[in-house]
């Protein structure tokens, strides 16, 4: 009974799963030109706030990675590293599940009969007070049970070891786009290091399709996890340190993950956003990235609030200042989110962000600077032509 | 006042069960508040700062003051009187250990109570149970509640360390005539690993607690990134002793089911010697395998393999344990009391969790799997199936012989289904949800995940389990008014505690029993063929 | 010498002496509150970072107060009091037993066995039989006697992954010697387990280990081998890989069950088996 | 089987011949020897670790540290005479190499406490300047604290002793105990010695000799 509970619940993940994703694969494969790129890179340079609010959308039904339950399933690889640990997983879950059944099984074949011997023995009289035959073991069944794990072990290890040199390579692959990823409480830095200046940006991160991507990963204060099961493991941001991984996103669209070691009050907002562009798309958006911000004369007040409250002291808007401690809001408007994934960006929403972000998302690391309403939706309409 | 006095290593161990009990339910309550605020996607019951303080004090708790304190509890009950001894070696330290392991416990739970007024006390700690650095630095954990936490489980460290102490002396000197090593029950040897493991992990943790605390007031540098200081170190020192810590967890539970499992099984214990190889061997290669909880820090393959290997192997001796009770049951008579039921759900459960522990060895694997509900699955089903399924077969099994009364069977039978189930309910899905991609320790997600039904279930499992315990305090308190005389030896059982009154005197036994095996009751039984022709 | 100390002292001086000497023969030890205050009192010096410095005062009064009490509580002599029973001290002896009974309901099980030594042999004859095949495969179908050795090696060195056909063809010190050592101790380890299980295998162990085993394993080695040996899944051929698995089986099953079985010993403790102690009772 | 002799006296010699004093305090002394293991692989792992601020090298000289080390080693000898000289029954000379003991443990510390107000004062090495600051003095300090337990310990048996409390037959099993923690002290004092003042001081990229 045990068994089938067991099998059940992790076989509708573990079964289902894969199943799915190659009708996917398959379908992909077909129709391969027609892929919907994720959410446009390239925004309307003319950006007028309704069509920004219009056009964003949290995330695009269509595209094809963000399909219904799997959206974070570590059974859905799009890309080597997790597909190689979802092939080892099957591996090692199919051992598990044999070893499962053999002792469940026993252990069922055991009480079926000593309930049986039990009940006999009670019906064949009071007379004996017999215990039933006394066995105090038996070195050859001791050894065999001794001796099979120990092969079933040294077989785990060896495809262990084997998967593990496959992906924890120590340089990066050939041709791989560098990323620098630095985790803040409680949001994402990434940095792409660039001959043609440095573009950085905050929370989503752009890539292009069949390239590896090296990741450098740094932690500006605490420990930070960056994960995006579909992509790759986890692999840890850890200050004073730098670890590196990789993957190569095989497919365009999003691919969510989010922070995955425990870093404070707003772990659980810590969210990523991978854009997997085709590359032409991310070639487009690198560069709308590294052209300076628009200077839109219209909202020349909000970007004086915004430099006389203080703002600048944390952000910075084309390097006008060196705030560092929250996100670099250049390119504020060429996101669909804010406050780390969560919240979609739309004007309401950054209003309400600026006027209160702890409304949005308690104990978070930016204050709120008591803006009046005008002075709101100044800053407000200001940030929202930063694209 | 007389139990604040008394050094009577039984009454000792009751207080220690006893109190352990009552933080299980506050850690139970707290976990219930989680699973409240988790059932529904961006649920907003709980605020994510006092979601925070619930899982560090729900999993400090019942690590710290739920598990150890019970099966140290168990230890001391039943190590004297099963290897025929008076008390323990060191009876005034045992009520020293025992009370600061109280005090130890009531410090930490002060922190909820030392709000601002009380000098900055502030709130409860928030970095989960292995406040990995430097979250605990001054920078990022502001206030005194990290030092709450340091305090609370360095003073009940102590406690735990004099307690180990003592379990060593009481069986290396104190066993009664008769009665070698090798004849000593197996849940002897069990302490003896277990408080060897103690000596050598809890020193540890506290020597790591010791550097975070001059950190924290005296302003050193041992975790602190921005001074070349580690946060990595933390982590070896704290794993070091938090491997070694989930088998001082496990292995007294081990004890308690190759005691119950013969006796209602009518069979000797299969493969005594090969037991105790296989405890032995427990205890060492679990001190090696640390850095299995460390797999995303980026150690690299070398230390990864290493590591990953030997935790592939200690699943060898584990196995050998398991499989040496599947062959004690069978071919025996097997009368499936409350006990029984327990031990034996807990050979299932336990397997489950110890296969999910393979996994988890996989090093790629738990790239994927690490810190996320998967994980948490996996320790409840060796914590809750294992630890707790074991503490209740114990608690079934032995109370009789504590308190000279029988727990009704029928409620018992209740709550062990309704413990099973809920249990099943709750800790199963976690599987699901980790590995379609849930981080643990998040006090929300997002609705459009495919998370929301595994959590609902989670959340349904816990009234479930909640009702088995409520059935089972309920009995507990029947049975001690007026529950049914005992007798000395309920179980007909083979070991020396069942061969002196129940409840024992405050000596033990009138005359210090003799060995003449493994199982002395059987040979004063049936002399007509006794084990001692055996051995 | 003050006052208090010399009465203790008398008082012990009538205590038996085995009660002094032996811990808790005639004697418990009697309840006392010093422990308590002593922990009490060290909780409250820990207390102190978290409260107030002053609180630090209190717990190491307390602290000192219990320690010294205690201190007095052992020293010079354990405080105990006397167990009201008669005879405590004599330890109950031991029952009578009957005479060893010829016939018991113990039992061995299996009662007999093949000799390890028989698996070893088992082994070494499965081996070979194992590696003519392989051999035979290499030179017959695939070209090269060294390919299936180097692949084999593969299972272990992953580097073997990135060589090329032509160097999996020729032959290397390296790889020979791990795929020699891999060999042996694969075939011994699967030896073993012939020897232990044979006996229990209900009918024709022949059949058992020598066709349903092979089966069985190559059907794993075939769901494994894409994530334990890449490389080998490239170049196998299975008709051959299962011919060389029944080869082993029938071999080293056929020798292991041709020796004759030995009773086996039962019930003797660790040491003894060890050779390294004797306990009583151990007689036979 | 063997029936047991049934007079108590034989089943005492049945019982185990360890007795409890000594291995309660062995699994003392293995308890501290975890919690110094934990600031030696610390002390260790920080090594060369610690770029600004103070240097081992520059700070710590081996004059002083040699004397305090040899006091404290000698004592470790000294405090097996005075046991000698309980076992004899010779008081005199128990109390004698008894006071050597705790003054040559009072000449470490005194020792100790004087190098630290050199570092302090002269060379500007706190708890708080940098890792290596941080190190030493937990290290040292955590040893120096167990020399005043074990310390300690040797006053309450002198003060004792001095008023006629310790009696050769029927203590001198429980002196001899406590004496381990001392020599355990000791001990430790090499380790610590040896890494601190040995290991590292050795200069960045120089071999370990
Ligand atoms: C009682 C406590 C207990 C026990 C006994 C175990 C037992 C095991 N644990 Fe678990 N573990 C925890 C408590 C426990 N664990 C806790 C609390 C955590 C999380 C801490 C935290 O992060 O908060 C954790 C986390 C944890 C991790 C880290 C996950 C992560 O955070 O990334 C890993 C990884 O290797 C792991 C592995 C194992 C293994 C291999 C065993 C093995 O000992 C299991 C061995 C048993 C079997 C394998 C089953 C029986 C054997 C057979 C039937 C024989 C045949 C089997 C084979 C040949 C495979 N555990
Ligand atoms: C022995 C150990 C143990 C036990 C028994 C449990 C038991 C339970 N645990 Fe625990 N858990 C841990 C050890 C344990 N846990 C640890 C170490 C962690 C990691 C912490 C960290 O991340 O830092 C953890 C984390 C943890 C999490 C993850 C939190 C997160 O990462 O966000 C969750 C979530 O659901 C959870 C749930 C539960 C539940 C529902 C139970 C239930 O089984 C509890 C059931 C018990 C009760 C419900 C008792 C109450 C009963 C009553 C109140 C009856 C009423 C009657 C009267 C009062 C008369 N636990
Ligand atoms: C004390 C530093 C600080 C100040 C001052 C500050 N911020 Fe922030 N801001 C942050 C931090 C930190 C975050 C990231 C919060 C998070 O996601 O947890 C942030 C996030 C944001 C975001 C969302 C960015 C994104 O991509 O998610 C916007 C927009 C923003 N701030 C605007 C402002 C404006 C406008 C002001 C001035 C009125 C301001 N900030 C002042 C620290 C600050
Ligand atoms: Cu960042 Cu969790
Ligand atoms: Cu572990």
């Amino acid at each position: 009974m045990i068994a089938i509970v067991f099998c059940i619940a992790l076989g509708v993940a573990g079964m289902a799963a894969p199943v799915e994703a190659s009708q996917e694969d398959a379908n992909a494969a077909a129709a391969a030109p027609p892929v919907p790129p994720a959410p446009a890179p390239v925004r309307q340079p003319d950006g007028s706030v309704a069509d920004l609010d219009a056009k964003l959308v949290i995330c695009d039904p269509d595209a094809p990675p963000v399909s219904g339950a799997g959206v974070t399933s570590i059974f859905e690889p799009e890309s080597p590293p997790s597909r190689e640990i979802r092939e080892l997983g099957f591996l090692v879950f199919a051992i598990c599940i044999g070893i499962f059944v053999v002792v469940q099984g026993f252990l069922v074949l055991a009480i079926v009969r000593g309930v049986r011997s039990r009940r006999a023995a009670g019906r064949e009289g009071e007379g004996g007070s017999a215990e039933p035959t006394q066995v105090y073991g038996s070195v050859p069944i001791e050894v065999a049970w001794t001796v099979i794990p120990t092969i079933i072990v040294f077989v785990l290890t060896m495809v262990t070891i084997r998967t593990i040199r496959d992906i924890d390579i120590t340089s990066p692959p050939e041709d791989a786009l560098e990323v620098i990823v630095i985790g803040h409480q409680w949001w994402w830095e990434f940095r792409y290091p660039d001959e043609a200046g440095e573009v950085v940006t905050a929370n989503e991160m752009h890539v292009p399709v069949g390239r590896p991507i090296w990741l450098r990963l740094e932690s500006a204060d605490v420990i930070h996890s960056f994960w995006v099961p579909r992509l790759a493991g986890k692999m840890d941001l850890i200050p004073g340190r730098t670890n590196y991984t990789w993957f190569e996103a095989e497919r365009a669209g999003i691919y969510l993950g989010q922070c995955a070691e425990y870093c404070g009050t707003q772990h659980a907002h810590m969210l990523i956003r991978v854009y997997a562009d085709e590359p032409e798309a991310f070639d487009a958006w690198l560069d709308a990235q590294r052209k300076p911000g628009v200077e839109d004369p219209t909202v020349a007040e909000g970007r004086r609030v915004f430099a006389e409250y203080a703002c600048l002291n944390c952000h910075t808007v084309d390097g006008t200042s060196d705030g560092m401690f929250g996100p670099n809001l250049t390119h504020l408007a060429s996101r669909d989110t804010i406050g780390s994934g969560f919240i979609p960006l739309n004007r309401e929403n950054l209003r309400a962000w600026i006027d209160d972000p702890a409304q949005l998302k308690i104990g978070c690391n930016m204050p709120s600077l008591k803006l009046d309403a005008a002075e709101l939706d100044a800053v407000t309409d200001y940030l929202l032509t930063l694209n | 006042m007389q139990w604040a006095i008394s050094v009577d290593h039984k009454k000792l161990a009751l207080m220690y069960i006893g109190a352990g009990l009552c933080f299980f339910l506050v850690a139970g309550l707290e976990a219930a508040f989680m699973r409240l605020q988790l059932a529904r996607a961006e649920n907003d019951v709980i605020d994510p700062e006092t979601f925070n303080q619930l899982f560090t004090m729900h999993g400090t708790t019942m690590v710290f003051l739920v598990g150890m304190p019970i099966l140290l509890g168990f230890g001391n009950y039943l190590i004297p009187l099963m290897v025929g001894a008076r008390d323990m070696a060191f009876p005034r330290l045992n009520a020293f250990g025992f009370w600061l392991f109280i005090f130890g416990g009531l410090l930490l739970y002060f922190s909820y109570l030392g709000a601002d007024g009380l000098y900055g006390a502030g709130t409860a700690p928030d970095v989960g149970w292995f406040a990995y650095a430097p979250l605990t630095s001054r920078t990022f954990s502001r206030g005194n509640s990290t030092d709450y936490w340091i305090l609370g489980i360095m003073v009940s460290g102590f406690g735990s360390m004099t307690t180990a102490i003592n379990f060593i002396a009481t069986i290396l000197c104190m066993r009664c005539p008769g009665m070698t090593l090798m004849r000593m029950p197996m849940i002897g040897w069990m302490m003896l690993v277990v408080a060897f493991l103690v000596l050598v992990a809890i020193p540890i943790l506290t020597g790591a607690q010791i550097m975070l605390l001059l950190d924290r007031t005296l302003g050193a540098h041992f975790f602190d990134p921005e001074t070349q200081g580690s946060a990595i170190l933390w982590q070896h020192l704290f794993w070091f002793f938090g491997h070694p810590e989930v088998y001082i967890l496990i292995l007294p539970a081990f004890g308690f089911v190759s005691e119950i499992m013969p006796t209602f099984s009518r069979k000797v214990l299969f493969g005594y010697p090969l037991m105790v190889a296989a405890t032995v061997g427990i205890g060492f290669i679990s001190l090696g395998v640390w850095a299995h909880h460390m797999f995303v820090v980026g150690l690299g393959p070398v230390l990864d393999s290493f590591f990953g290997a030997t935790t592939f192997l200690i699943s060898v001796p584990t196995g050998i344990k398991i499989f040496n009770w599947l062959g004690t049951m069978w071919g025996g008579r097997l009368h499936f009391t409350t006990p029984m039921l327990f031990v034996t759900g807990f050979v299932a459960m336990f397997v489950i969790g110890g296969l999910t522990g393979i996994m988890l060895a996989t090093v790629p694997l738990t790239w994927q799997l690490s810190d996320s509900y998967f994980v948490v699955g996996h320790f409840h089903y060796v914590l809750f199936g294992g630890t707790v399924f074991g503490i209740f077969g114990a608690i079934f099994y032995w109370f009789p012989k504590a308190t000279g009364r029988l727990l009704d069977e029928r409620l018992g039978k209740w709550t062990f289904w309704l413990l099973f189930i809920g249990f099943t309910l709750t800790f199963m899905p976690m599987h699901v949800s980790g590995a379609l991609g849930m981080p643990r320790r998040i006090y929300t997600y997002e609705a459009d995940r495919g998370w929301e039904i595994w959590n609902l279930i989670s959340s349904i499992g816990v009234p479930v389990q909640m009702a088995g315990v409520a059935i089972f305090l309920w009995n507990a308190i029947r049975a001690l008014r007026r529950g049914p005389v005992a007798g000395d030896d309920p179980w007909d059982a083979w070991t020396l505690e069942w061969g002196t009154t129940s409840p024992p005197p405050e000596w033990n036994f009138d005359r210090i029993p003799t060995c003449t095996s493994a199982r002395p009751l059987w040979d004063r039984k049936n002399p007509e063929d006794p084990d001692a022709y055996y051995e | 010498m003050t006052e208090r100390a010399e009465q203790r002292e008398e008082r012990a001086a009538l205590a038996p002496r085995e009660a002094r000497e032996m811990p808790y023969l005639r004697a418990i030890p009697r309840p006392t509150p010093w422990p308590i205050i002593t922990a009490f009192g060290v909780t409250f010096m820990f207390a102190a970072i978290v409260t107030n410095i002053f609180v630090v005062v209190v717990g190491a009064v307390f602290a000192l107060v219990g320690v010294i009490g205690w201190f007095r509580e052992v020293f010079p002599h354990e405080n105990v009091e006397a167990i009201p029973v008669a005879d405590c001290e004599i330890p109950l002896p031991p029952p009578e037993f009957a005479p060893r009974p010829k016939k018991t309901p113990r039992n061995v099980v299996p009662e007999r066995i093949h000799p390890y030594r028989s698996g070893v042999k088992g082994a070494i004859a499965g081996a070979i039989a194992m590696a003519v095949v392989a051999a035979a495969w290499g030179v017959i179908d695939a070209g090269s006697l060294w390919l299936p050795i180097n692949l084999l090696a593969g299972t272990v060195l992953p580097s073997i992954g990135e060589a090329t056909e032509a160097q999996l063809k020729t032959f290397n010190a390296t790889w020979f010697a791990t795929s020699v050592g891999l060999h042996a101790f694969l075939s011994i380890s699967v030896g073993m387990v012939f020897v232990v299980s044979l006996p229990m295998m209900p009918r024709r162990p022949l059949l058992a280990g020598g066709l349903i085993a092979p089966v069985i394993w190559t059907g794993i080695a075939w769901a494994t081998l894409r994530v334990v040996n890449p490389t080998l899944e490239d170049y196998i051929s299975w008709p051959w890989f299962l011919g060389s698995q029944v080869a082993f089986g029938l071999a080293c099953g056929f020798v292991i069950s041709r020796a004759t079985m030995v009773p086996l010993q039962v019930g003797w403790s660790l040491e003894r088996r060890m050779g390294v102690e004797r306990t009583e009772g151990d007689e036979s | 089987m063997t029936a047991l002799p049934a007079n108590p006296e034989a089943a005492a010699t049945l019982r185990s011949p360890l007795s409890r004093a000594k291995v309660g305090m062995a699994c003392l002394i293995f308890m501290e020897s975890a919690i110094f293991s934990a600031f030696l692989v610390t002390y260790l792992y920080y090594i060369g670790k610690s770029p600004d601020g103070p240097q081992p090298l520059e700070c710590l000289e081996l004059g002083l540290v040699l004397v305090n080390s040899a006091c404290l080693i000698s004592s470790s000898f000294t405090v097996v005479i005075s046991v000698r000289a309980l076992a004899r029954g010779a008081m005199g000379a128990f109390r004698f190499w008894l006071a050597l003991t705790i003054l040559l443990g009072i000449e470490f510390l005194v020792g100790t406490g004087y190098e630290w107000w050199g570092l302090i004062e002269d060379k500007g090495l706190t708890l708080q300047s940098n890792a290596f600051g941080t190190n030493f003095y937990s290290l040292v300090g955590l040893h120096a604290f167990h020399v005043i337990v074990g310390m300690l310990m040797l006053v309450v048996i002198l003060v004792l002793s001095i008023f006629g409390f310790i009696r050769p037959d029927r203590d001198h099993q429980r002196v001899d105990v406590a004496t381990w923690y001392w020599h355990f002290v000791d001990v430790v004092w090499i380790l610590v010695f040896t890494l601190v003042y040995i290991v590292g001081r050795v200069p960045q990229g120089a071999p370990a000799s």
